[in-house]
This record gives C-alpha cells, structure tokens and sequence, in this order.
C-alpha cells in the first residue's frame, strides 16, 4: 500500500498542480493556451505508446487529431445552425441541403463516438493492410506522412462538406454553455487536464501490463514474436488503433479550446512536430511524451512572441542536439541526473 | 518508468512558470497600442510580411505628423506563422494581454475566418488588407481590399469588352477560387459567355502539364486563373513552354502581383493581364509618396502592391475614424468610420457604412516586361462595395443568405 | 482524343521528373537506409546554386558539386552516427531541413527567385517542350550514369558490397566509412542536379523541396529498396498513373488516387517491386 | 507426426531443397546435420512458416503446414530457436518466458500486469536452471545463459514438435554438457529435431541422424550407419565437421 502511494505521489502532485493551482493563478488566455498544449499532450501520449514502445513512427497522427476534430466541430456546427439549419460556410459554399455524411453529427453521443471510433476504425483499416503485409520501419513512417498529405489534399477539395481550407471555425456553444466564457473555457481546461489524466494512468498500466511486454518484444523483435505465437501485426494494429484513437479525443476537446479546426493542423508538418515534441521529451517514457509535447507548445509561442524567424532555427537545432546528444529526450536526462544524485 | 517520473512535476511547474511570468508593464498615456498580426514565418510569410513593412511606414508617417489625438502609435507585431489557429490565439493575445486599440491583420481567408470569432467576442476591431471572396460583413471587421464586384466582375466586364467569349477557370483548391469561379460562371451564364472548363489544383501544386494540356484542347479565348502562391510560377512556367502567348490565349490573374513577377520570371508573363484596384504605377499624387517613402524606407529595389496598400490605407483610415470619434474605443470607432473617405495612392476611398467595407476603383493592368504593371482599363469611379452581390440579379442563389 | 494521346508523354515526363528527385533517395534511402527528410533541401541548394550561376549547363556539375558537399558535411557530421537506425535518420534529418529551409530564406529572401530558362530550351516538339525532353534527357542520363557507377567502378562494386553485407563487406577490408561518405556525396549530389532541371518548370524558393520530398519517398517505397530499375518503373507508373488521374478526375484527386494505388501495389508487393533477398532476422 | 514430401524451394534459381522428403514419428529425437548451404536451416524455415516451398507438401499432426503463417503454426504446437538467438534484452528473463507461455491466452486477457508465474514458466525457468537469474534482463545474460533462456522459451510455449537450431554453436564445453543434458531431458517426453554440426555432440546424445547434401537427403540411419556411410565422408572430405562455421550462411 505504502509502495502503491509513493509510486503514485509524483502523479498526484502533478494532478493538484494542474487541476488546482493552474486555473487559480493563470489568467483565462494563458490557460487557455496550456488546455491546448494539453490536447497535444494526449496526442503525444498516444505517439509515446505507439512509437516509444511499439517502434511504430506514425508521422501521419495529425490525420486521427483532425477526424476527431472535425467530428467535434460537425457537432458544434449542427447544433449552432439548428434543427432543419445549415451551417455557415455551407451557406457560402453554395450548398442547399445538409449531407447525409452529416446527419448523424447532430447527436453528442455519436459524434463523441465518431471523434474516437472514426479514427480507431481507420488505424485498423490501414494497419490491418500494412502490418499484415509486413510493411514496417521507414516504410511504415512514410507511408503515414503519405496518409496526411492525401487527407489534406481530400479535406481541402471537399469545400461544400468540410470548409475546404477555411476548415471550421466561429462556434459559440457546447452542451449549452457559452464558449466565450471563461467560466466554459475553465471547465473546458478540466476535462481535458483530466482526460490527459485519467488516459495517462491507464496508458501506463497497459505498458507495464503483459500485453505491454508483448509490444515492446515486438518492437525489438517482431519476427520472433511471430515464433512466439503472435500475430505482430494484431498487436500493432490494436496498439496503432489506441493511438489513433487518443489522438481523436484530443481532436475533439481541441476544437472548442481552441474554436478552429482545419486541414492545416493536421498536415505533414503538424504529425512531425508532434513527433518531434515526443522526441524532445523522451520517446522511451511516456511521461517524457506528455512533457515534451508540453515544453514544445511552449516553447513554440513563446519565441514566436519574441521572434518569429528564430523558431525554425531553434526548432530545427534543438532537434538535432537531442537527436544527437539526447536520444531519450530531457526524460533521459533528467533519469541521467536522478541516478547520478542517488548513486 | 522509473526514470521518468519525477520529471512531470517538474515540468509542470515549469510550463506553469513559464505561463505566468510575462505581465505586461502598463500602458503609457501618452501612447496607443496597435496590433500587426500577420504570417511572418511559414508560406505565406512571403507575401504578409510586406503588408506589415505598409502598416509600419503609415504608422511611423502618422507618428511623425503627430500621432493620433496627441498620443504616438506604438505597434505590437505578432506572428500567425501561417496557421490558421496561430491566428486566432495571437488576435486573443493581442486583445486581452495587450489591450490594444485596434488590430490590422490577416491575408488568407481562412486566417481571417479564424480570427473573426474572436474579434466577435470580445468586441474588438480587425482591419483586414487583402480581396477576398466576399459573403462576409462582421461588425468587427473593416474590409480595405476589393470584394468580388470590385475585381472578379470588373475583370470579367474587361474580358467580354475585349471579346473573350469563352474561357477556361484554373485555380487553386481553397475557398477564394472557388467562390470566385461559381460567380463567373452565374455571370458568364447571363452575359452570353462560355465556360470550357474548371480545373482546381492544390495548393503548392507544381505539376501542371496536364493541366496545361486540357487548357491547350479546350481552346479558350481566355484563362481566368485564381491560382495561388507558387502554383503561379509553376503554370505561367508550364503554360509558356507549351506555347501559349499573351496574344493567342491572355490568362487574367487576380492573384498576382508586382511581387510575385519576379518569381514567376517576367518572360514567363509579361502581356498577360490582372485584376486589382492599386498598382505602383498607379498616377495619384498620394501614390508618387507613397512609392516614395516606401523605397526610402526599404530599398529602392521594393515593389508595391495592392495588398501593400491596402494595409497602408487601413491604418490612415482607422487614424481617421479615431480623430472623428476623439477616442480609441471600439463602439465609438465604428460610429464614426461610415463615410469616412481619404485620397489613397488608389484614389478615393470611402468606408461604406452598411458592411464595413470601402468603395474602391477597379483596375485592369497589363504586365510589362519591366515588372511593373501598366494600367490598360479602370471602372473609372469608385464601386460600391457589394460582397453578397444583392445589385447583380444573375447572381441571386449565389449565396442563401 | 489528341488530349487523351497527349497524356502519355506528360504522364512519362512526369515520370522523369519523379525519378529525378528520387534518383537521389535511392542511394542514401536505398543504398544506406537513411531516410533523408533534408533531400529536399539539397534540391533546393541545386536550384539555388543554378539561379547564382545563371548558366543551366554550368550548373548541372557545379550543383552536383554544392549539394554533394552538404551531404558530406551532414553524413559526417551527423548521419554517420545513426547507421541502422532509419527513424532516427528521419527525424534528424528533418530537423537540418528546418534549418535549412530558413536558412535559405535568409540567405535569397522569402520570394521566389527567378532562373532564365536558356534559349535554346524555347518551343518543342509535340505536346512536349523541349525543356521537358530535356528533363526526361537528364533523366535517363541520371540512371545510365548510377548504372554505370554501381555495375562498371570499382567504388560502385564496393557500395553494393557494403549494402549487401556490411560487416562482410568490412571485413574484407573495405573501409566502408569511405564508401559511405561517398554514397551520400553522390546521392545528394544527385538531388542537386534535380534542383537546376526543376528551375525549368517550378518556382525556385525556400520551400522547392517540401513540394517534392513526398512524391520523391514514395517512388523509392514502391520501387524497392535500393533498386535502381525499380525506382526507373515506379517513376514511369506513378508518373501515367498520375497524367491520367488527373486527366480523368482532377488534381487533387489524382493525389489521394496515387496514395491508394501505392497502399494497394504493397498488398501485393509489400517490399516493392524489387527486394535484395535476405535471411537476416530482424 | 511430421511429415515432409518432395519439398522444394528456390531462391532465384537456386534451388535450396531439392525433392526433400522427412518423416519424424512422435517421441523421436531426430538430428539434422550436412554441411553449410546444405539446407538445414532451409528446412526448418519451411516447417515453421518462415520459407514457402515452390512445390511438396508438410503435414504436421493432421495438418498442412505449407501456406500457413509463422505464428499459426506456433500455435499447432511446433516450436523452434534460432541460430542467433535473439530474446528480449529489455525484459527480464521470466517476462521473456511469461510471453512465450501466454500466447494462448486471448489478447485482452494479457492487458492485466502479471502476477506470480505460471505453471509452464514455473517448469520453463527449473529445466533451463535460470531460476536464479529470473528477474535479471536477459540484455545481461551470457551467449550460453541466451540459448538457454531460448530453450526455455520454447518450452514454455508447450509443443509438441521442437526445431532447435545448432543450439549449443559457440558454447564452452561445459555449456554443451549442460545443454546435451536438457535436450536429453527434453526428448523424453517431446519430438524434437535438432540441426547440429559437432559429431562429438552427435555420437553422445542422437538416436535417428538425417544427413542433408546440395538441397536433398543423403542418408538417413543410426548414428554408427551414417557415420560409416562413404558417401557422408565423401561430403565431409578434407574437413572436420567440429570446425563448421556458425554465423555465416550464403
């Protein structure tokens, strides 16, 4: 029991901080701003599993953020517009008639369940296709930026159904609560500091539980496993379709912290940064994912706000010093100084 | 795991350190904060960062003249860093952190789409440079480019007056072009011209011999291209090694500007023309200052622009509406803007009381091979901004509201 | 009709374009298993390096040369620490991309730059410019040249020996640090080249080789890996695929209709059209 | 029990098995051996999955094997080791046990931590002696610990036919007898096929000794018949089989 409380002290500090003190001493748009680098966090985490312990590179994550986002966003749209309504750039679009794509968004339940199943369902389409072909490493990598580039491209084109690059933007209500409130915005900061929460606890017990073994020995050895009596690519599929799906909730709660959503967060260069971010902070741990994606959400306003140009030199050296010097990101360092304390 | 643990603690307190640690100093009484919000990094940095160069050579011209109601403008550039969100998370910064007067910003519609909730919500002014596809008129947005009735329709009065009867739509897969193509072709409908083909390509495209080739077939009298960015260079590239000439197949562009000549390479478009309200050469006494200052400030090897001026313009037009209201605050602005009206380097401009937007003088101009853009037809009076197009009856069930 | 004809010779100057920016990939994707995500970039030192020189025929060698050198200083200075592992190949990689990007930025200015076409490139035969038949030209001189290194010189038996078996290939005495070395001089040195032919139909930034570096991975993916006539059949196919995509459908569409027919080809061949064989269990 | 018939596989144009046929009948200890390239290792890839034949046929218990996927096998109850052995450097050795035992088990089931071992574990880890070293990351082990620890492995998984591959290559003599001793062990109450080089090791612990030459079945017998066969002396001429290489196969 003693051993159960210590090993979750550091969580439980963690948990007072961000559900207590932050929305104390925070003003509305800085906590705003971390409720949306939380969002990325959950995303990160899903890389962290997927990538950390399961050696999948999915560099087209951003493709599951925005299917759960624009699940969400369709959600906002329909119940802004009204039974028998439209919404806004379907007006401007020229479009007369809702599309039957969109009916069954009006309902919360369905499209929460959409937010989460949709991009579940096509982590296991294209896993299924890839992992059982084999189909692994660079390839895998490249294959998922492919992935993001196509949905962009296909987003984009389907103006009428989708708000073409505009994507969605202009919402004004969830559940019936006024979106420009802080008090909403606050509440909105919660659930998602909580979701990060409550998915990171179990994220962990499922690395540290048998199956968790099981990815990690496919990872290192996948044709091995195969003589093990494994299926590799059932464990990948079901460990890419978890991630896929962390991914899409994030999408969802992203959309009304931050009132948009379109093509352009989820392209090639967003699933890198996030990428990038996991890399940052420790691919190897999963807390290192979720601090990454923090520190770089970060670390990207802040220098935008001093200078603007500096970001890709900073972004782009910052990665190679950690590629480099720091393959296991600032958690390895961080591990590094610990034992170098304690030893 | 055992590693990693203790440094979630540490890393929250850190972003919440981070997060807090940048209270801004009060603001000076003696001074008017405005915010510049424009992509100064990613693709499309290119093309705002001039647009905040205009912005910050009329605030300097009125700060030397004086100021506004005795108080020094005092500019607050922020980076949308061509993403959309970025937008709309620096427009908040920018009105709750920075407390400033008003805000110009903007190019693409989708950063404006992003940033107009906000400015909805908490009641604050965006000025926003560029043309765009109309079917907007926020209360908290000015609107100092052209909407469609003052460049696609002048630009499609100007091809029928030449007698280009059928022609070929190419443009880039977002919102503008395609609004603007479903109003050319309700316009060619009711103007006896014809429509051969509509082909979109996405944006950053460079792969255009196919394209080209369908064009080459369908032979139009003219292309209307509403392609953006780089997509220029790549066709006007493509399009001149297929043989196509100013003379045989004119391509009239509404997004190409003094700047983007250059990268296209002017043997690639020279006598082709465009559609916009303002060119460098345009001959105004305002204008001949303009170019002036701005080569004196930035170099005398700068074009300028429509979207150039049209920042520049907004934020003589805002001073304007602050001298006339005596205060910054955003309800009394508003008030008082209707009517305003300015001799601008494009000619007069008046800021329509009813959508916010500005009559402006529609311009053909004809690339030359210097670069410069030579003004061949001009709608010779200010047009009355319309951005639902409610005085064209073609254009009924263009939009349903 | 004539449309439809057409096609067939855009679709395989597509191709050669393709297999120009992909030329480069299938040494140092292929040959090492480096996923350079900086190929790009070294397209665009190609392209740049044509614009300061003015002259397209000088520039060929010259930005071989340019982007052959960065691709020495960033295999020595950092890719030569990653062998064998390819994800982190990628993702240091993109991150000298990023510098690079912006470096260029500041360097030559956001805008585009504008690289005059030489004279001799003006008009055509057929559907086909001549600065087209010149790409398609380059192309093929590009293979037969890599053919030619990699079957007829002594360097070239070597590279393949190292990508055979590298710890064979060590032992035997063959330094392979230097045959790396000089695999990614050339493969980079490749992608220049690429560069100065792209100044011909693009627009010459700093953001050339983002618009490339995707289409330039997924010939190499469904060519195989390393295999030079399966990045030459790859680059034909997608090219057609792609002319007639377009033609069919539009743009965008011919897009994501190239990505499912690639998901497709590698349920039926998952490693490309053509694999080294290998017995090595991973 | 298993049951191969004129099995042949090519590998551009090589032919690797020639007209391979092999019967094991249930219990028996079988050994494998022939000279490298001879396709030993060949044919055990064609057993578990890892090669697909071009022509020929392999049943197993009832079952054709040809076509069917690695880890389906695995799960008709045939197990095998590998040359090099690979086991997971980041688990520690029960945990690298615990996983071959589980595959059984459906996969939502393994989303709970483990708790305590398993029978088979239990019995894995007191055959192989490891008991010691079970909460030690097999990344520590030495090259004998590993073969070990992949025996274990395979004993673990419970099957019913074990294909182990040159498992004691490599190994100090004192490491051999040990091994010799487990697989002595080990073929009491399985069917076990084992590749192996040594002759020593051949003479102390074979029963049936199958000798493979150019892809095709040379002799098949006792250990004294096959050894006094002049045709197996003709293909081990000028050599002595201890010396076979090990890591290197062309």
């Amino acid at each position: 029991m003693r051993d159960l409380i210590r090993r979750n002290l550091p969580f439980a500090a963690v948990a007072v901080v961000a559900l207590v003190a932050a929305p104390l001493l925070l003003e509305p748009f800085r906590l705003g701003l971390l409720a949306k680098y939380l969002c990325y966090a959950i995303v990160a985490l899903g890389i962290g599993l997927a990538w950390g312990k399961g050696g999948m590179l999915t560099l087209g994550q951003g493709v599951f953020f925005g299917l759960g986002g624009y699940a969400m966003a369709m959600y906002l749209k329909l119940t802004e517009a009204g039974p028998g309504g439209l919404p806004d750039f379907m007006v401007w679009s020229g479009v007369e008639e809702l599309p039957a794509l969109w009916a069954p968004f009006a309902s919360p339940v369905l499209a929460l369940g959409m937010a989460v199943l949709g991009p579940m369902a096509l982590a296991v389409v294209l896993g299924t296709l890839v992992f059982r072909q084999r189909v692994r490493g660079a390839y895998f990598a490249i294959l998922t930026q492919a992935l993001a580039a196509a949905l962009v491209i296909l987003l984009v084109g389907q103006q009428g159904l989708t708000g073409g690059t505009n994507g969605m933007t202009n919402f004004f209500e969830l559940f019936g609560r006024d979106l420009a409130e802080d008090s909403t915005q606050r509440g909105l900061y919660l659930v998602t500091a909580g979701v990060l929460g409550v998915l990171y606890l179990a994220t962990r017990q499922l690395v540290n539980s048998r199956f968790g073994r099981l990815l990690v020995a496919v990872r290192d050895g996948e044709d091995r496993v195969r003589f093990l009596g494994y299926d590799p690519a059932l464990v990948k599929t079901v460990t890419f379709a978890i991630s896929a799906g962390m991914a899409g909730l994030a999408g969802a709660l992203f959309v009304p912290v931050v009132g948009i959503i379109s093509p352009a967060l989820l392209g090639v260069v967003p699933s890198l940064e996030l990428v990038v971010a996991v890399a940052v902070g420790g691919r190897h741990a999963l807390a290192g994912a979720v601090l990454g994606a923090v520190v770089m959400g970060y670390a990207k306003t802040a220098f935008s706000e001093q200078f603007a140009d500096g970001w890709l030199y900073l972004q782009g050296a910052l990665f190679i010093l950690v590629m480099t010097l720091a393959p296991k990101g600032i958690a390895g360092l961080l591990g590094r100084v610990r034992r170098a304390r304690t030893a | 795991m055992r590693i990693s643990r203790p440094i979630v603690p540490v890393a929250l307190a850190l972003a919440l350190a981070a997060c807090g640690s940048d209270a801004q100093p009060a603001a000076e009484a003696q001074e008017i904060k405005v915010g510049l919000l424009h992509s100064l990094s990613g693709t499309m940095a290119i093309s705002e960062v001039t647009v905040r160069d205009a912005e910050l050579l009329a605030i300097d011209e009125i700060n030397r003249a004086g100021g506004v109601l005795g108080k020094k403008l005092v500019p607050v550039a922020e980076d949308g860093a061509s993403d959309w969100p970025t937008f709309a998370e620096k427009a908040t910064k920018l009105i709750r952190q920075d407390k400033v007067a008003t805000v110009f910003g903007g190019w693409t519609s989708a950063s404006r789409k992003a940033m107009l909730p906000v400015f909805e919500r908490y009641k604050a002014l965006l000025w926003y440079p560029v043309q765009y596809e109309g079917l907007e008129s926020s209360p908290y947005i000015f609107y100092t480019g052209a909407t469609t009735n003052q460049q696609i329709i002048p630009g499609l009065d100007y091809l029928k007056e030449q007698g280009k009867k059928k022609v070929f739509l190419v443009g880039s897969d977002y919102v503008f072009p395609r609004t603007a193509n479903k109003i050319i072709k309700a316009y060619a409908a009711a103007n006896g011209m014809e429509v051969l083909g509509e082909e979109y390509t996405p944006l950053g495209h460079t792969e255009y011999s196919t394209l080209v080739n369908k064009v080459v077939q369908a032979r139009p009298d003219a292309v209307f291209n509403t392609l953006n960015g780089d997509s220029n260079v790549a066709f006007f590239k493509q399009l001149k090694s297929a043989g196509v000439t100013a003379e045989t197949m004119p391509v009239l562009s509404v997004s190409v500007a003094e700047e983007e000549v250059t990268g296209i390479g002017v043997d690639n478009i020279a006598g082709h023309p465009v559609a916009w309200n303002y060119y460098q050469t345009t001959e105004t006494p305002a204008n001949e200052a303009f170019v002036k200052a701005y080569k004196a400030k930035y170099g005398a090897t700068k074009v300028t622009s429509d979207p150039m001026e049209a920042g520049y313009n907004a934020v003589y037009l805002w001073a304007e509406a602050v001298k006339k209201a005596g205060t910054t605050e955003v309800e009394a602005v508003k008030k008082a803007a209707p009517g305003i009206s300015l001799d601008r380097p494009e000619g007069k401009v008046t800021i329509d009381g009813e959508n916010q937007h500005l009559y402006k003088t529609a311009r053909i101009g004809i690339i030359q091979p210097d670069g410069l853009i030579k003004q061949v037809w001009d709608s010779g009076e200010p047009i009355k901004p319309d951005p639902y197009l409610k005085a064209y009856p073609w254009a009924a069930g263009l939009a349903a509201s | 009709m004539t449309a439809f004809v057409n096609q067939l010779p855009i679709g395989l100057s597509i191709g050669a374009v393709l297999l120009l920016v992909a030329l480069g990939l299938t040494f140092t994707f292929g040959q090492m298993g480096v996923i350079n995500m900086a190929h790009g970039e070294f397209i665009m030192a190609g392209a740049y390096t044509a614009f300061l020189i003015g002259d397209l025929v000088l520039a060929l060698p010259a930005a071989f040369l340019v982007a052959g050198a960065m691709g020495l200083v960033l295999e020595r200075a950092a890719v030569r620490h990653f062998y064998g592992r390819p994800l982190d190949t990628l993702l240091l990689t993109w991150g000298v991309s990023l510098v690079l990007q912006q470096l260029a930025r500041d360097l030559f200015g956001a805008p585009n730059v504008q690289v005059p076409a030489p004279s001799w490139l003006a008009g055509g035969v057929g559907i086909l410019p001549y600065n087209r038949l010149f790409i398609m030209a380059l192309a093929v001189a590009g293979v037969v040249a890599v053919w030619l290194y990699l079957n007829r010189t002594a360097l070239g038996r070597r590279t393949q020996a190292v990508v055979q078996n590298r710890r064979l290939a060590a032992t035997s005495g063959i330094d392979t640090g230097r045959v790396d070395m000089l695999t990614f001089f050339v493969g980079s040195g490749l992608a220049g080249v690429a560069g100065v032919a792209l100044t011909l139909i693009g627009p010459v930034g700093p953001g050339l080789g983002t618009y490339y570096i995707v289409d330039a991975f997924l010939v190499v993916v469904a060519g195989g890996l390393g295999q030079l006539r399966g990045a030459v059949l790859a680059a034909a196919g997608l090219g057609l695929l792609n002319s007639y995509a377009e033609f069919w459908s539009d743009a965008s569409l011919a897009k994501v209709i190239v990505f499912a027919v690639i998901i497709a080809f590698l349920q039926v061949r998952p490693q490309g059209m053509f694999v080294l064989r290998s017995r090595v269990l991973t | 029990m298993l049951e191969l018939r004129d099995v042949r596989v090519e590998f551009d144009g090589y032919r690797a098995l020639d007209g391979v046929d092999l019967t094991v009948p249930e219990g028996e200890l079988r050994f494998l051996i022939g000279p490298n390239g001879a396709g030993k290792t060949t044919l055990i890839d064609v057993i578990t999955g890892l090669t697909r034949p071009v022509a020929g046929s392999v049943r197993f218990a009832g079952h054709d094997l040809v076509g069917r996927k690695e880890h389906r096998i695995v799960r008709l109850g045939v197990g095998r080791t590998f040359q090099t052995s690979v086991v997971f450097e980041e688990l520690t050795v029960l945990e690298n046990l615990d996983l071959a035992a589980g595959f059984r088990s459906p996969l939502w089931t393994l989303a709970r931590r483990r708790r305590g071992v398993s029978e088979a574990v239990a019995e894995a880890l007191a055959r192989t002696g490891l008991e010691e070293l079970a909460e030690r990351s097999a990344g520590v082990l030495s090259h004998g610990q590993r073969q070990w620890l992949e025996i274990g492995m395979l004993l673990a998984q419970r099957p019913r036919l074990l294909l182990l591959d040159e498992p004691v290559a490599g190994m100090s003599g004192d490491e051999r007898e040990r091994t010799g001793r487990l697989l002595t062990e080990i073929a009491a109450d399985h069917t076990v096929i084992v590749v192996e080089h040594d002759m020593e090791f051949l003479r102390r612990h074979a029963s049936t000794v199958t000798v493979l030459h150019e892809g095709k079945v040379l002799v098949e017998g006792s250990v004294e018949q096959v050894s006094a066969d002049p045709r197996v002396q003709e293909v081990y001429l000028g050599r002595r089989p201890s010396d076979a290489a090990v890591g290197e196969r062309t």
